[in-house]
């Protein structure tokens, strides 16, 4: 018998709700069904910018079936919004009462004893509107003329961030080598496999309670306390299950809101659930972004310095955009060492469809320019793309000026691998092309414009006499993993088996706050405060074992398998369930609870920690055609200790999956403000036949400030892989790709071009 | 010696770093004062990101150390 | 515009609903029969997550009537499970982590059933895998390892139970 | 959502006929892979649908040396798809028909349905052209047969008058030197073709070209064959020159119309390039054919 470092951390495990997913037991907000319940639907603005006149709901009302109908007038009429610290970025009123500002913008809802009674009667509501200019694109609305989307906000100029550290222009002074390229990042929808949807229900006891797929729930209760003017412990979210969500379900959706808006109205349950096509037009999106990107080197490849321009396509509200223009700037000087770094960026309201925060969170964007940016200055100055980016890379230790400290960092070993495996690959066949990006991303943000006084995290474990163990967490589990990754933790932490585990979360009665999924939170942070709880219980425990065991204090105990033991002579010990009874008595019948939280303090202004990784993307291109297939991709990734390595490695393919739409198929265009595919036909998603094998090899490091050692993974992977096609498409023709997606004839253009000025010389 | 800001008094070690917190913040106040020199908030964003170099923040880091002594 | 009761054989069970002939097999399943396991994600016929077999075959119950179904076998992804025991795509998807957020799972796992029955025994080839879900989109998992498990249950690794 | 509308299901051909001529306002389902889709968006609210998908009738696949190939209209995709005889005499038609939609969608759509829908972006209506297919159909008077490519006349619409039920699709048993090929070009596998090529080729004893056809996918509203092209390659020694040069016409004659997912020039430019390759492809068949 030996005392075994970790038994149940970086073993293969199921999902601890995978049985219900493959049977179909697990029911999402979308199977959601009460009593009585009714259904809703939601009558949106046709127009892109338009005040809202009059609005006659009397003929719905009438109509056979319909129980209800709500506008703006029947709310508190409350602009809300995710930055909640910042009242001029809480903008948005779900159900206007003055403007709408895009097309697909909620104007009234229905609720009817069937959904097609409710959607017939959308048809009798009558609303006036006074048509106003609209303005589509950020170049645009920022100028004089444009017209004004919201009041008092100037040149529709909605945030600004600025980020410098260094001396930037004397830097510029000392390169060699200057370039400039302007680049345009397209959006890209989230597209979750369950639309949005919500079933509430307002009781006469006056408390909500809100079936929703979500994120966050402590969000959602927040947000929606906040706007209907209840308060949050009188508000219940219960998030079933969460068919997807990649950074668009924190937010406040029209289902939420209205459902709510209608059961308090109506005193009955009523059921909300998006169309695909709704769910497209008026959710959110990935923010479409235009960069300037000036970059300074020396003659042997040494960065100097970068200062960088970039406006963002707002949409029509604030949301979480403001936060993905900060992270976007901070990323495009990732992972590298600036001398001087400089970044302006500005969110620019326009009258499309709000954007926001997606699986990436702007670093995608800002990868796409600097990663291929920097192989073009390569190519520039004939320098190899892996040495410089070794030469330039973060390092352990390393603080970014004023932004972040790097505790721990994998990213040589990265590029390391991933240089022997492209040249292990040798020449490559015509029309073919090998391209490379590094990147990280952080696990979990630090800040709290949200302004909430909980701890970012917090958890609660509780013992029972079998020793079976309940662990109360706020994280939400949307599909990746959390709650497998927090039994995994606990039943590390307190020496027990997984199936010994229960997790509760996604129910805002039960669990506590946590600002729930996004941004590489979970593993980090909530996987601390479970990990902190589950060592106040197991000292509670191992007291009576010293006690009960009469050894000498200077032992170490520690329980393994269920088994308590002196850590230096693990054959004497005693069993964990025995402890578990011998405790309980011993405390006069008190449950053995340990308490855990998390919130990070002077971790610098983004994250606690940073995860490191690189990318090649091996694809061939028709260049008659300008069709694109994708051979293979090639990740090398540290993401500190795995904690799960069947979800970490789920995690990593389905970045790259996405990452590729991103890349080459997907987009979101817009005429005149409409959305020109909002459906799942001319919406372009990956699927099996053109996915790629995904290698991946894992790079272990230990994150000092992650539970175990472990730091983000899974969200990160959307980043590299945009640019990594392009420097492909670069290695394989020659062309240089400045706008996403890189579609057939983006190429066939740049290839014309380049033609051309071949022919010039 | 240290630089204030005009419109909040917060102090910084050079006047370019004040220009780029009078920008980060860029609420009324902040604008206010730009605008009581004669210029154009938006216009200076606007000026800073359309060419390269720093145009604006030198311009207005001029007229913070030129407000200096009357803070 | 008459209502008409139908007769429909789900998972071997017989079930009499009374509804309009314009009803889809999905609604029938999931609105008047009540099982909810099999799920929508589009109103295109694209996205698979509707997926049932009829008679075997797999087909999208969202671009079905019903009524065009009365006597046929239907299957769903409540009919996979026999008696508590898993069926041996079910067991593979659990070994593969071949689902994530699992609103795809029901779906793709009747694809799978229906493709790994049509095989009877022959080996596929990656291709053909990869082929066999091409109607159904994952947004989660990057399909890799739904590849694997469906190979892995056509390799003879899992065994009904 | 749907419109209410009368179920009909007829138990025979012969019913069918009779329903359809009945009533005015009335509309056939088989598969319905793509009528339902329709009807949901609410741009078709038919008063009476008749369900033809259980009738046996029609649902064969018949083939002799002489008479060639015949199909009967609910004979669904994956039935042509799985044929060993088709897959042994008309290799294209299979891989056309495994590149059409997903299984689940061959698996309940029928041959005859997806004729009668005339989508310009269909798959099977190029190949079964270029292979010089014909279509009967019929109605409660008597039955009519005409030459597939006669058969489209605008966007989802036939020569089928009210009434009329597509019966069988016949193609004629190929030339003993001849060669069949067709490709669409799309950016996911499974989708219907931005724009779609397919070619014919049949060679004389002595290698010159015998007939050929050239006929092009979601360019124009029909199936649009480009008889300049093939007239082009008549009588002559074929070779890359010959198939660059139709491939050129065929650029010219499309009528294809741009939308998001690609420019005018961007189609017409890849309709030239795909009827190069697949009369290059279809040529090389034939040579080896014996």
């Amino acid at each position: 018998m030996s005392h075994k470092k970790y038994t149940v951390i970086n073993t293969p495990v199921h999902n601890i709700d995978g049985v219900a997913k493959v049977t179909g037991r697990a029911t999402y907000a979308f199977d959601v069904t009460l009593p009585g319940m009714l259904y809703g639907k939601i009558l949106r603005s046709p127009h892109p910018h338009a005040r809202v006149v009059s609005i006659d709901t009397s003929k719905a009302e009438q109509f056979p079936g319909v129980r209800g109908v709500v506008t703006g007038k029947d709310t508190l009429g409350i602009k809300q919004g995710i930055w909640r610290r910042y009242e001029e970025l809480c903008d948005e009123q779900i159900l206007p009462l003055e403007k709408v500002r895009y097309i697909g913008e909620p104007v009234a809802a229905v609720a009817a004893i069937t959904e097609e009674i409710a959607e017939k009667a959308l048809d009798l509501i009558e609303v006036e509107y006074e048509v106003l200019p609209a303005v589509y694109e950020p170049l645009e609305a920022i100028k004089k003329e444009a017209p004004t989307i919201h009041e008092g906000v100037e040149r529709n100029i909605n945030v600004t961030r600025h980020i410098e550290w260094g001396d930037v222009d004397d830097a510029f002074e000392d390169a060699d080598y200057i370039r400039e390229d302007w680049f345009k990042c397209s959006g890209q929808h989230h597209m979750c496999m369950e639309t949005r949807g919500a079933v509430s229900s307002f009781t006469p006891e006056g408390k909500l309670t809100c079936w929703t797929g979500t994120q966050s729930a402590y969000y959602h209760q927040g947000l929606l306390a906040g706007v209907l003017g209840l308060r949050e412990g009188d508000v219940r979210i219960i998030a079933p299950y969460t068919g997807g969500g990649f950074g668009g379900k924190f937010e406040l959706d029209a289902a939420q809101f209205c459902s709510a808006v209608l059961s308090m109205k109506l005193h009955k349950p009523v059921k909300i659930i998006f169309t695909r096509e709704e769910d497209f037009i008026a959710s959110k999106r990935r923010t479409p972004m235009f960069y300037y990107v000036r970059t300074g080197v020396k003659k042997d490849g040494t960065f100097c310095a970068r200062e960088s321009r970039m406006f963002s396509n707002g949409g029509a509200y604030t949301g979480m955009g403001a936060t993905a223009l900060y992270l976007t700037g901070f990323f495009h000087s990732f992972p590298y060492k600036w001398r001087g770094y400089r970044y302006d960026g500005y969110r620019v309201y326009t009258n499309t469809m709000p954007s926001t925060s997606m699986r990436g969170f702007g670093a995608p964007q800002a990868m796409f320019c600097s990663e291929q940016q920097i192989d073009w200055i390569c190519a520039d100055l004939g320098l190899d793309p892996f040495e410089v980016r070794r030469k330039n890379g973060h390092t352990e230790g390393y603080e970014v000026p004023g932004q972040a400290f790097i505790a721990s960092c994998g990213l040589e070993q990265c590029i390391n691998e991933i240089e022997n495996w492209v040249k292990s690959k040798g020449k490559l066949p015509a029309n073919r092309g090998i391209g490379i990006s590094s990147c990280g991303f952080m696990s979990g943000g630090i800040f709290n414009w949200f302004d909430t006084p909980y701890s970012f995290s917090s958890a609660v474990v509780t013992i029972n006499v079998d020793g079976t163990v309940e662990v109360h967490v706020g994280c939400q589990d949307i599909g990746q993993g959390s709650n497998t990754t927090m039994a995994i933790i606990a039943a590390e932490t307190l020496g027990v088996k997984m199936e010994d585990i229960k997790i509760h979360s996604g129910d805002t009665d039960h669990c506590p706050a946590d600002l729930g999924a996004w941004g590489s939170r979970q593993t980090l942070m909530t996987g601390n405060a479970v990990k902190m709880a589950c060592e106040d219980a197991k000292k509670q425990l191992l007291e009576f074992a010293y006690a009960e065991m009469g050894i000498n204090i200077v032992y170490d105990l520690d329980i393994k398998d269920r088994w308590v033991h002196i850590v230096a002579r693990p054959e004497r010990g005693m069993k964990y369930e025995d402890l578990v009874k011998k405790a309980l008595r011993g405390k006069d019948g008190q449950r053995i609870m340990g308490r855990g939280y998390y919130t990070p303090h002077r971790k610098g202004m983004i994250s606690p920690a940073y995860s490191y990784m690189m990318q090649a993307v091996d694809a061939e291109i028709d260049p008659e055609t300008g069709r694109i297939k994708i051979h293979e991709v090639m990740t090398a990734h540290d993401c500190g200790q795995p904690i799960n390595p069947l979800g970490l490695m789920g995690q990593l393919e389905g970045a790259a999956s996405m990452a590729l739409g991103y890349a080459y198929l997907e987009d979101m265009p817009f005429e005149d403000g409409k959305m020109m595919n909002p459906n799942l036909v001319d919406y372009k998603v990956i699927r099996a036949p053109e996915m790629p094998k995904t290698p991946i090899i894992e790079i272990d490091t230990y994150e000092p400030e992650g539970p175990y050692g472990a730091k983000e993974a899974g969200e990160g992977l959307t980043n590299p892989t945009a640019a990594a096609l392009g420097n492909a498409v670069f290695n394989a023709l020659g062309i240089q790709m400045k706008e996403l997606p890189i579609s057939p004839e983006r190429i066939r253009k740049a290839l014309a071009e380049k033609k051309a000025q071949e022919a010039q010389k | 010696m240290s630089f204030k800001c005009p419109a909040c008094k917060k102090e910084w070690p050079n006047s370019k770093q004040v220009a780029r917190h009078m920008f980060g913040t860029g609420d009324k106040a902040h604008r206010a004062w730009i605008e009581s020199q004669g210029y154009s908030y938006i216009e200076l964003l606007l000026a800073q990101t359309t060419e390269p170099g720093n145009k604006s923040y030198e311009m207005l880091a001029e007229l913070i150390e030129k407000a200096q002594d009357t803070l | 515009m008459e209502k008409q009761v139908l007769r429909l054989k789900i998972n071997g069970d017989e079930y009499e609903i009374f509804i309009h002939p314009k009803t889809l097999l999905a609604e029938a399943i999931r609105d008047y029969v009540g099982l909810t396991g099999t799920k929508r994600g589009c109103d295109t016929v694209s996205c698979g997550a509707c997926t049932v077999t009829v008679n075997g075959m797999s087909v999208k119950s969202c671009s079905v009537l019903a009524v065009q179904c009365e006597g046929m076998d239907i299957t769903t992804v409540e009919g996979l499970e026999k008696n508590g025991k898993l069926s041996p795509i079910q067991r593979a998807f659990l070994d593969h982590g071949s689902y994530q957020c699992g609103f795809c799972t029901p779906g793709m796992l009747m694809s799978s059933t229906a493709f790994l029955d049509e095989l009877g025994g022959k080996k596929p080839s990656e291709e053909e895998i990869r082929e066999s879900i091409e109607g159904n989109i994952c947004r989660c998992t990057g399909y890799n390892s739904i590849v694997r498990a469906i190979d892995a249950v056509a390799q003879g690794n899992y065994k009904e139970e | 959502m749907i419109n209410d509308f009368h179920y009909l299901k007829p138990a025979s051909v012969k019913e069918a006929l009779a329903m359809y001529a009945e009533h005015d306002d009335c509309k056939i389902i088989c598969g319905g892979q793509s009528l339902l889709i329709v009807l949901r968006q609410g741009m078709l609210a038919p008063e009476y649908l008749i369900d033809i998908k259980r009738l046996d009738e029609l649902k064969y696949i018949k083939f002799d040396d002489k008479d060639g190939l015949r199909l009967g209209a609910t004979t669904t995709h994956r039935e042509i798809e799985k044929s060993d005889v088709i897959a042994k005499k008309y290799p294209a038609l299979v891989a056309m028909e495994q590149k059409l939609a997903s299984i689940q969608t061959r698996n309940w759509g029928t041959i005859g349905g997806n004729l009668a829908h005339a989508d310009p972006a269909g798959d099977p209506g190029p190949v079964l052209i270029a292979l010089k297919a014909e279509i009967k159909f019929g109605n409660a008077k008597g039955e009519t047969t005409v030459p597939l490519d006669e058969f489209f006349v605008d966007y989802f619409e036939t020569k089928m008058e009210h009434g009329d039920l597509v019966l069988e699709v016949h193609v004629p048993a190929p030339d003993s030197k001849s060669g069949c090929a067709y490709q669409k070009f799309n950016l996911l596998d499974s989708e219907m073709g931005i724009v779609a090529a397919a070619a014919s080729v049949a060679l004389n004893a002595d290698g010159t070209c015998k007939d050929a056809r050239v006929v092009l996918g979601n360019a124009g509203p029909t199936p649009l064959r480009v008889t300049k092209a093939e007239d082009l390659l008549k009588g002559k020694k074929l070779n890359d020159k010959l198939f660059e040069e139709a491939g050129k016409i065929a650029s010219e004659e499309a009528q294809p119309v741009a939308d998001i997912h690609a420019s005018e020039e961007h189609r017409r430019h890849v309709l030239g390039v795909l009827t190069k390759r697949m009369l290059k492809k279809a040529f090389e068949q034939a040579q080896k054919a014996a």
